[in-house]
């Protein structure tokens, strides 16, 4: 299935992108998503379970099960206020 | 009302909306951008958002904010873009009849905001280099 | 800074007072005044104030805010002759450099006008007649 | 002893007058206010504790010892903010 990423904030810094598609395996949960990004870089594990996913425009765990056209946000910290 | 915005937020025209002839008490709070962060020179502040998501995460803490104290106009405003120092960079205001409400809600919110909405921080230094905001929240306090 | 005015209480300039690039939190409470006292329609307010005790105990009021959290500016302004419905009766505001003390001094300040300052709010009916408020008062809650 | 008497709100409202002054025994203490204001008009009695007084500016006990000269000032139920 082909999901849809965000990239926001420091999270883009290392994305270098806004936003990008991924291929994930069927039945991929959003776990994947944090192991995928890893593999783009290894710094966005450096946030560990700082570094959220929100699962159209939800927050959501990492076995949170994906479905093909999902758009997934990488949130870095928040630091609004 | 939730709001997110890239203009300077004019704080009267915020309590023309929220304050009414019903209400006797109105708690504001005001996030200003300072010109410290630890022992670093602050020139000025950027913010952006997830701005779907960011307002749809507002509305649900107004809501919460509402089932949990009968108050009556809550208005959250969040400025995004650049932010000079000493500018507004959140306005909650929240009445109710009585003030006790009013403190509580507007802190249930500016604490909720701080943790939950996808919004983000970058400070730009005196020395030219700039990093996004990864200061550790100061912890909720149950007022 | 303590103020009591017989005029009407601009909050933008009060702001202007209490903002300053030092601080990131700004808290503000607006006492305003209702058009209904339990089942009786409010036409306009009166205050009378005791003013050189009433100035002595809101400093006071101020200096014991000040040794209880690391705020920055407060200023409190009340307002003292006629008011009329939905104006700002009282005004306090405390910056600080992070908003849990800016919350916590505000409150304590209204809590203990309300309680120990020589200030009387007269209502005026609808059917014509007044009477000096002499409402309980809602218990200080210790945020 | 005399005092200077201020009557404020509802006291000035049952006592007809803004300032007066009362002559008080020596060592008169804050109640002996109490029971002169009770003589003028029984109604200052409904306040009970709730109607404080305070001598120059001050809140004051009932036992608190008056000296000549005193400003004392009749402080019915505030209800400021």
């Amino acid at each position: 299935m082909r999901i849809h990423l965000l990239f926001f904030a420091s999270a883009y810094d290392l994305a270098g992108v806004r936003e990008a598609t991924a291929e994930l395996a069927a039945g991929a949960r959003t776990g994947a998503v944090r192991t995928h990004l890893k593999s783009l870089d290894p710094r966005f594990a450096d946030w560990g379970d700082r570094m959220r996913f929100a699962v159209n425009r939800e927050y959501v765990l990492d076995d949170q099960a994906l479905h093909d056209g999902d758009e997934v946000a990488v949130i870095p910290p928040v630091s609004g206020g | 009302m939730v709001h997110i915005t890239d203009k300077k937020i004019v704080i009267d025209d915020l309590l023309a909306e929220v304050g009414t002839a019903a209400s006797g008490a109105l708690n504001i709070f005001v996030g200003t951008t300072r010109n410290r962060s630890g022992e670093r020179s602050v020139l000025w502040l950027e913010y952006e958002a997830y701005v779907p998501m960011a307002l749809k995460k507002m509305e649900e803490i107004e809501v919460e904010a509402r089932s949990r104290w009968p108050v009556q106009n809550i208005t959250v405003v969040h400025r995004v873009g650049k932010v000079d120092i000493g500018e507004a960079s959140v306005v909650i205001a929240v009445s109710s009849a009585h003030r006790d409400e009013s403190f509580k809600a507007c802190r249930f919110i500016i604490d909720q905001l701080k943790e939950n909405v996808p919004i983000w921080k970058k400070e730009h230094y005196a020395d030219g280099s700039s990093e996004w905001s990864m200061h550790q929240h100061e912890q909720p306090v149950q007022a």
